[in-house]
């Protein structure tokens, strides 16, 4: 059952095209990652999921009604990010009672305790808090809301390492817990890829990929090999990134357009290894033709 | 209108500077200043309120009583007649309640000279003279009769100072004493402004026949009336 | 338990690895419940997805069978069809680089041979 | 699927109006600082004062009156208001469930309930002025109405409850920094209203007072409407 619906979804501020005619359907209950460089349109597709801004074409449907200023999607969502903010009146406690005042499915005593592992003074002032804190304290708060779609702007970014690791099992023992639909977006997608189930893939404010994890994964495939055996076969397929270096050749290739067996391939001496998701996505997004030896050459 | 509309300006600058102070102000002490202790603050505030309430309306003692349109018309009612008795030289509104003093004169020879110094024109008296058959020769009797004077509602004759009267150089003379200032401060728990605009609800009274001198003299003595204010009683 | 995710092989492969060794270690018995995707995934810390992903693999090798609302069962024969699957499809995999390492060592046939049954004799 | 929860609006609204009428309480304080600087201020010689001269008396009164605190209160409405329309108030309102509906709508109430704490805040301070009077010069008291009518106080309410729809009205329509906008609208409604109300102001204060406290919120109403329906369009910039 598809909980978020965009069809030509586009948005322009002004002159800049923030989106273009995005269409992508969203699955409940999966934890998805939204990957895309800064300024690909990411924030700006999340606000329009969460109703703060109206597309300029195209429709987007979120539990199949318009999410823009609308008290239900509102009453299922919750946005996480680093603008969230609180009342200076209000200490942490206090925050987390008007939580569970608002939030019908809200966990007390989880938030208590994944705030006293991570060591936070519940006294304190959501604004005295470091970045560090600030962002824990605020995934806390979205994870313990249990809403429906939760979208995590970046959760992650301020924590250092170890807090990360721990916070990234949280999501998924929450998730676990509590089936809900998980929308992630970081610059950490090495860390996160084990727990999502999907990526949306954004760059230039057009969706370039979405699809499960293995399956986006292997859509690429690293060759490497002599120069003049592989010549042939990247001439045949879509070739991603070609590097040469005396006499030995490596590419990133489409995998799907690939004809040639495994065993040939190896028999001619062209080593073939996958790609993480990351490096898909560096690709995919890499302007084409863009290399940074190329600066130095 | 003038007034108005600076007072307007100036305490818009007046209350917007006061919030900046307050938000600077307010950034430091936010520890302090829980909103449980503001709410207490502003209890307490309008509690203290209260008690001023009850302690002005109860036990404040300077109660000066403030008539309203209606009392003034009927006051009003009863001295419209007095200009219409003076052409008459009728004295009998004279009477007794409003005689506020009398003085007694003594002088020689059979006419008794009258100076009025009304030079500050701050006398706005009217000067009578009346003949009495139970005064000795050589005697006068000079009486001061306050009527209501009534400003803004309030009844003022008290107020009014009285003349000075003396004789010197065997001449009555007549003055009245430096002008006296009266402060009021009328509390009136509506919006001023609006009374103001809609016309004086209360009506003014025309105090112009407030207060008289009437000098008594025996038959067969005269008032030398040099400034001719005097006129005759029966 | 841990999942190298530095992408040599997918993640849910390895599940199904790892689902395979314990079969052959005979912590999984025959007819004995396998994990669901949630506790596989809580093990691992992986989406449930790509344990479950792992799991139909098993399934559709027929290692596993599925009863309605109760979950995933081991096979009868299970344990027999991984080892014959090892034996021919990764020891052959192994001989055949084994065989091309040796050619390009230039190491001819009866040397190649020498070496297995000196390795063999070793083993004992 | 777990299944949605539906929260009525009505709820919402009841909630966000709860927790910010609370967080919010510092604007009343600086309303009762405020009355009393001006209290203060006006102590010596009321809201007004007329002088009579008559013959060899000179009567002068100094009229302690509602006036001041009146239009105080009714600027420090205005002033609320608008700030909270700035970005650094609705931004608090998205970490909660809420809509700019709910939220606007929850600004009108926090508003009405104010303009009514104001009213009895402002009259709390005159009768604290009229006691420090009382207190300072023992004579010549002249007291007329002392006990608030409640006419009067509706007018009170209904003035100050304009005021602050006009604040909400603007500050939803205005967007860009805080300083301008409390500046630029500020000066904008009070130069409106005195180039083209005080002409005809006069007959306007002929009427009773319930008749202008109705038209104060008619007025006040359309404000809140006004606002509510440019809410609805506004989008929400989180950056």
């Amino acid at each position: 059952m598809n909980i978020i619906q965009c069809v030509e979804l586009s948005k322009s501020f002004g002159r800049r095209q923030a989106l273009q005619r995005v269409t992508c359907a969203i699955d409940a209950e999966k934890i998805i990652g939204i990957i895309g460089l800064n300024g690909a349109g990411k924030s700006t597709l999340l606000n329009i999921f969460a109703g703060y801004l109206k597309p300029t074409t195209g429709s987007c449907k979120v539990f199949n009604e318009n999410p823009f200023n609308n008290i239900q999607t509102a009453a299922n969502m919750i946005f996480i990010d680093d603008q969230l903010s609180f009342s200076e009146y209000l200490s942490l406690e206090d925050i987390l009672k008007m939580g569970a005042d608002f939030y019908p499915n809200w966990q007390n005593e989880l938030a208590y305790r994944m705030l006293d592992y991570a060591g936070i003074d519940l006294t304190a002032k959501h604004q005295q808090l470091s970045k560090g804190q600030l962002a824990t304290f605020n995934l806390v708060y979205g994870l313990v809301s249990r809403c429906a779609l939760t979208i995590l702007d970046e959760p992650m970014n301020g924590m250092d390492e170890v807090i990360r690791t721990d916070f990234y099992r949280a999501i998924l023992k929450e998730y676990l817990a509590f089936p809900r639909t998980f929308l992630i977006t970081s610059h950490h997608l090495q860390e996160m890829e084990s727990i999502l189930e999907e990526i949306l893939l954004i760059d230039e404010g057009s969706v370039i990929a979405h699809a499960p994890l293995d399956e986006f994964k292997e859509q690429l495939i690293s060759l490497s090999g002599p120069s003049d055996e592989l010549a042939d076969l990247l001439s045949e397929t879509e070739v991603y990134a070609q590097k040469i270096v005396a006499g030995m050749t490596s590419a990133v290739v489409g995998a799907s357009k690939l004809f040639v067996s495994e065993e040939i391939l190896r028999t001619k001496g062209i080593k073939v290894s996958t790609l993480t998701a990351s490096e898909v996505c560096m690709y995919l997004t890499n302007k084409k033709g863009r290399d940074i030896d190329a600066i130095f050459d | 209108m003038i007034v108005t509309t600076i007072f307007f300006f100036t305490s818009i600058l007046l209350v917007i500077a006061i919030f900046q102070i307050l938000s600077k102000l307010g950034k430091k002490t936010k520890r302090i200043w829980t909103p449980k202790r503001i709410m207490i603050g502003i209890t307490s505030y309008i509690i203290l309120g209260l008690t001023a309430f009850i302690y002005i309306s109860f036990f404040s003692d300077s109660k000066i009583p403030v008539l309203s349109s209606s009392d003034i018309k009927q006051v009003e009612k009863k001295f419209d007649q007095i200009p219409k008795y003076d052409q008459e030289f009728n004295s009998s509104y004279l009477t007794s309640d409003y005689k506020k003093k009398t003085w007694e004169i003594n002088f020689d020879g059979d006419t008794l000279p009258v100076v009025i110094n009304n030079d500050d024109n701050n006398l706005s008296l009217n000067i009578r003279q009346r003949y009495n058959d139970n005064i000795e020769s050589g005697k006068a009797l000079i009486t001061y009769y306050q009527f209501p004077f009534i400003v803004n509602g309030v009844d003022l004759s008290d107020e009014v100072p009285l003349p000075d009267v003396y004789v010197a150089q065997n001449q009555l003379f007549i003055e009245s004493f430096s002008k006296q200032q009266v402060n009021y401060n009328r509390l009136k728990a509506t919006i001023g402004f609006l009374d103001f605009n809609r016309g004086a609800e209360r009506y003014e009274m025309d105090n112009s026949y407030s207060n008289f001198i009437v000098i008594d003299i025996p038959r067969g003595t005269e008032i030398e009336d040099s400034q001719g204010l005097i006129y005759y009683l029966e | 338990m841990h999942v190298h995710l530095d992408g040599t092989t997918p993640i849910y492969i390895q599940i199904a690895e790892w689902l395979q060794h314990e079969i052959i270690a005979d912590r999984l018995q025959a007819d004995q419940k396998v994990y669901s995707q949630y506790q596989l995934a809580e093990l691992f810390n992986i989406n449930p997805a790509t344990a479950g992903k792992g799991l139909t693999i098993l399934l559709e090798e027929q290692l596993l069978y599925k009863k309605r609302g109760l979950g995933m069962f081991v096979t009868m024969d299970a344990k027999e069809r991984i080892l014959l699957k090892r034996r021919n499809e990764i020891l052959t995999k192994m001989a055949q680089e084994i065989v091309l390492e040796a050619k390009r060592l230039l190491v001819s046939d009866e040397e190649l041979l020498v070496l297995i049954r000196k390795t063999q004799e070793g083993l004992e | 699927m777990q299944s949605l929860t539906n929260i009525s609006l009505k709820t919402i609204v009841k909630k966000q109006v709860k927790w910010e009428a609370k967080l919010n309480i510092s604007a009343l304080s600086s309303l009762v600082i405020v009355q009393i600087i001006f209290g203060v201020l006006t102590s010596s010689s009321g809201s007004a004062s007329s002088g009579h001269g008559h013959g060899n008396l000179d009567v002068r009164f100094s009229i302690y009156s509602l006036d001041t605190f009146l239009i105080v209160s009714a600027i420090w409405a205005f002033i609320v208001a608008l700030l909270f329309t700035t970005k650094a108030y609705r931004v608090d309102d998205l970490s909660v469930i809420s809509s700019r509906t709910s939220s606007t709508i929850a600004n009108i109430f926090v508003m009405i309930m104010y303009s009514f704490i104001a009213v009895i805040i402002m009259i709390s301070t005159y009768y604290l002025q009229v006691l420090g009077i009382l207190l300072v010069e023992k004579k010549s008291f002249v007291t007329e109405g002392l006990f608030i009518s409640p006419s009067t106080f509706i007018l009170c309410f209904s003035s100050i409850c304009l005021f602050g729809a006009l604040g909400l009205l603007f500050g939803t329509s205005f967007k860009g920094p805080v300083v301008i906008k409390i500046f630029l609208s500020t000066f904008m409604v009070f130069s409106f209203i005195y180039i083209f109300m005080t002409p005809n102001i006069i007959p306007l204060m002929m009427l009773p007072n319930l008749m202008i406290s109705v038209l104060c919120l008619l007025v006040a109403t359309l404000c809140f409407c006004l606002t509510i329906w440019i809410a609805n369009k506004s989008e929400v910039s989180r950056k």
